[in-house]
């Protein structure tokens, strides 16, 4: 019996009263595989991550988080296999340290304190916030708080992460954090659905583009052939990332997007050529 | 609904008059208010369970007489034309702001408030459960809310700021209804009519 | 002209002991476009409450050091919605709270609203409600309102944040005008790869200090590449191990590369 | 009054009105309506508070019209808070709790002729329920409206204090510093 992947959208249609927000929309993600949920506002990406999160019920359809339907869960419930990080995320703090805010998820889900302690000091570790774990989060600037929202979720260590604009009021440096833990939990089997305008993160982050477009999936395909293409993007209301970009004008071979896959292909391909 | 037109003013003196008069003119006995009297039925079951009949209905009428005209105030009054008639009657830009800033923020932190039920369910926290795990989960809903909106009050004062809203501007309003003459007498009409009927039944 | 002017100008929170702001001097010329770049917590947001004359005025604290401003000062805070005056239930309205707190006679209220409106590509929403707006259209109302004020400083708190890529392209181009049209703008972003078309001068701030003044070309340095603030094309460059000095954008690179 | 308290007053208010997601969420027969007039109190003192209360309101009566004789019971409750914020009862639950059920008491004592006089007892369905309770236990019909808002409010202040003290034991020092009169309701000034 082939394993349920961490998540499956089976046929799923949505409409907030009569406004229809999703229609049939079925894709589904494999353990440790990362998607990036591109599109136009009101395309309903934020519909998709609530309807996984159980915070809503599909008109019909299915949406399957491992062998759970969602129809049957409560969200609580359903935060076992799911970690959800909505925007402004920051809000939803409230204890006096950093530290004992991202203990709130795991104690929620009853596991035993030893296990609470490393999952916290795991979250925190994997994005640097240990230095931060006794300060009051209010303390902190609002770029840190949203990274302690999402230790939050990663403390809940979840088959599947849904994270919705994780990088909005993040600089260059916070970003690479958030890269790098996903990236480690990805690599440990996590799958993760990002919704994202920040492409320089998805390049370097995320590995598949699902796009949407009024509700239903106007393609499915490698993330790095979409974001060097400025045309594609152009409809979505994206503009190729700096890197694609130099990589696509520089026509190097294989169009790379990953700052590190550029820099290599760079650093070649100016040695196979005479001194300028 | 009619009466959208008027001048905030006079929307407010109509729904302040009409229980104010209610209360002060002598109960009807039956006949054409028992329309009236079944339309609000249930809440006249409160009330009857309460109270013997007549004083049932003498307290119906007089409720049903204010909730009727005070509903069609809230449908009628536009805050924004009652803050814009706030200032061009020269009330201070700090106490229409009062007003207004709360309107406004009301639904603001109420979808917030919703946003952070959604989030803390999503790590967990159930809502249901015992008294004693209920008022814990009221702790871990209600907190986010307050500190995070405690935290935007500096915010808040920073762009008041920056934006002039100081003491002692001489703000121009920007388009305050029309207060025809006619409506401003039908203002004192209607106070005066209350004071006449309140000297009547008292003294 | 010498819109603002900062010497020696040193910033303390209230209860706080480490200072936000360290001995910072800095001049922003009417017509100019200077931007302010470092890592979290240099003290861009600081320097440019200090510049709008809200630090320690409104937050309280403790400045020392001299901030002459020539002109009226705006700023454009990056959380939208908590700038929202809360007295306006319409876009016009909104726009039009600052120029009404100035008691301008409604007629030049009227125009400058208008004008800033259609700066924004606003016009279609002006009847909107503001509470049912976009995070993005949001902050472009909030910058239509500062700008419909005409101050001669403008002040910009990562202005692109909540903004899609179009409505940023639109904002650095309306931010050029601004300049163009004589205003003086002092704007801290973290967007490094637009600065070079929109920013005459960087200023690098680390740990409340000026670390380096210059032109864009400083975000393509060494120094500024491995502090992490060098645009793209420059830091990718400087990971390939190819020689500096290195291109700032993509059209440098293909010069450098043809 | 600083342009900073003139913005707290909105916020407070609105608050106060915002909970009630909250509560429906945990469904308790609670109403946390004067939970802003209480903080603002306890942050920066009677005026603020009175206002707080006040637009809370004025706020209220625009919505629901029958809520506006009950602005005389927000001001009490901002000028009880103010006693309690002098005392530092906001210090902890074990002062806390017992100085809301005291505001309780005042609270029902207050409402209960407004409500008699005014609605004839039958304001919310939960206090039409308990007063109804109260008649049939054979109290006269002003001890049996005392009783029904007496069970409601009595719970609710108490919930409501407990709630104020956790706020401003969870602000952060530097926030707490900057409001004249927080430091001094935990006892802490």
């Amino acid at each position: 019996m082939i394993p349920h992947p961490p998540l499956r959208l089976d046929g799923v249609s949505f409409a907030y009263g009569t406004v229809p927000a999703l229609a049939g929309l079925s894709f589904s993600i494999a353990p440790g595989e990362r998607a990036a949920l591109l599109g136009r506002n009101g395309a309903g990406k934020s519909t998709v991550v609530r309807l996984v999160a159980g915070l809503e019920r599909p008109d019909d359809g299915t949406v399957w988080v491992g062998d759970w339907d969602t129809r049957e869960c409560a969200a609580e419930r359903l935060a076992r296999r799911v970690g959800s990080v909505f925007q402004h995320a920051d809000q939803q703090l409230f204890a006096s340290t950093v530290r004992e805010d991202v203990r709130f998820g795991p104690r929620a889900l009853g596991v035993g304190e030893e296990e609470v302690k490393r999952r916290t000091d795991d979250a925190l570790d994997d994005l640097g916030l240990t230095p931060h774990a006794a300060h009051h989060p209010y303390d902190l600037p609002p770029a840190l708080r949203k990274l302690a929202a999402l230790a939050g979720a990663l403390a809940l260590e979840p088959a599947l992460l849904v994270l919705d604009e994780p990088t909005i009021g993040l600089d260059r440096a916070l970003c690479a954090r958030v890269s790098s833990a996903l990236l480690e939990r990805s690599a440990a089997g996590v799958a993760l659905l990002v919704i994202t305008h920040d492409l320089t993160f998805a390049a370097e982050t995320l590995q598949r583009g699902l796009v949407l477009d009024r509700g239903s999936l106007a393609c499915d395909e490698p993330l790095g052939g979409l974001l060097g293409d400025a045309t594609r993007l152009e409809p979505l209301g994206l503009v190729p990332p700096g890197v694609a970009a130099l990589s696509a004008a520089l026509d190097l071979p294989g169009r790379p997007v990953r700052a590190a896959d550029v820099a290599r292909e760079l650093a070649r391909v100016a040695r196979g050529r005479p001194a300028p | 609904m009619t009466g959208g037109r008027l001048h905030p003013f006079t929307l407010l003196a109509i729904a302040g008059a009409l229980p104010a008069l209610a209360w002060i003119l002598p109960a009807p006995r039956g006949g054409a208010a028992t329309a009236a009297v079944l339309t609000a039925a249930p809440f006249w079951l409160f009330l009857l369970l309460l109270h013997d009949v007549p004083t049932t209905i003498a307290i119906g009428l007089r409720i049903t007489t204010m909730v009727a005209s005070f509903v069609w105030l809230v449908a009628a009054l536009q805050p924004a034309r009652l803050v814009e008639a706030m200032v061009a009657a020269g009330w201070s830009a700090s106490v229409a702001y009062l007003l207004a800033a709360t309107l406004s923020a009301v639904p603001v932190l109420k979808a917030r408030a919703r946003r952070i039920v959604d989030a803390q369910r999503c790590r967990g926290l159930s809502p249901r459960g015992g008294i004693a795990a209920r008022l814990r989960a009221l702790r871990a809903l209600a907190l986010p809310l307050v500190l995070s909106a405690l935290h935007e009050v500096d915010e808040r004062a920073l762009a008041l700021e920056t934006r002039g809203l100081v003491p002692g501007i001489r703000r121009t309003p920007l388009a305050p209804p029309p207060d025809p003459a006619v409506e401003q007498a039908a203002r004192w009409a209607l106070l005066l009519a209350c004071l006449f009927a309140l000297f009547r039944r008292f003294l | 002209m010498r819109s603002l002017t900062l010497e020696g100008a040193s910033f303390w929170y209230p209860a706080t002991e480490s200072p936000a702001l360290r001995e910072v001097s800095l001049e922003v010329a009417q017509g100019e476009v200077v931007a302010l770049v470092g890592a979290l917590g240099a003290g861009a947001s600081t320097l440019l409450l200090v510049a709008a004359d809200l630090a320690p005025r409104v937050t309280g604290g403790r400045l020392t050091g001299s901030v002459a401003r020539r002109d009226r000062s705006g700023i454009v805070l990056p959380t939208p919605w908590t700038q929202a005056s809360g007295m306006a239930f319409t876009v016009w309205d909104e726009v039009a709270f600052g120029p009404a707190n100035l008691g301008w006679p409604t007629h030049e209220i009227a125009r400058q609203v208008d004008r800033a409106l259609e700066q924004l590509e606003l016009v279609p929403l002006a009847s909107r409600d503001p509470a049912t707006l976009s995070g993005g259209e949001l902050q472009r109302v909030i910058i239509a309102s500062i700008l419909a004020m005409d101050p001669g400083l403008v002040l910009f708190d990562e202005p692109a944040a909540e903004l899609d890529a179009e409505a940023a392209r639109a904002l650095w181009r309306l931010i050029r005008l601004q300049a163009k049209e004589g205003k003086a703008v002092l704007l801290a972003t973290s967007a490094l790869d637009a600065l070079p078309d929109v920013a005459d001068r960087v200023v690098w701030l680390e740990d409340g200090a000026v670390r380096a003044v210059g032109t864009p070309e400083l975000l393509a340095d060494v120094a500024a590449c491995d502090a992490g603030l060098g645009t793209s094309v420059a830091s990718v460059w400087r990971a390939s191990g190819l020689p500096g000095p290195y291109p700032l954008t993509v059209a440098h690179a293909l010069r450098r590369w043809r | 009054m600083s342009i900073r308290l003139l913005a707290l007053i909105p916020v407070a208010a609105a608050i106060s009105l915002a909970l009630s997601a909250v509560v429906d969420a945990v469904a308790l027969p609670l109403f946390l309506d004067t939970t802003g007039t209480i903080l603002a109190t306890a942050l920066a003192g009677p005026t603020v508070g009175v206002a707080t209360g006040v637009v809370t309101s004025a706020v209220n009566t625009l919505r629901n019209p029958t809520f506006w004789p009950f602005v005389v019971v927000q001001i009490i409750v901002a000028l009880y808070a103010w006693v309690a914020a002098r005392a530092g009862l906001f210090r902890s639950f074990r002062t806390a709790v017992p100085a809301g059920l005291g505001l309780g008491v005042i609270a029902s004592v207050t409402s209960t002729p407004i409500s008699y006089l005014v609605f004839g007892c039958t304001t919310t369905g939960g206090i039409a329920l308990t007063t109804a309770l109260g008649k049939a236990l054979g109290l006269p019909p002003l001890g049996a409206c005392f009783f029904g808002s007496f069970v409601s409010d009595f719970g609710d202040k108490a919930v409501t204090f407990a709630l104020v003290t956790s706020v401003l034991h969870a602000l952060p020092r530097r926030t707490a510093a900057r409001f004249p009169w927080a430091l001094r309701a935990i006892g802490a000034a």
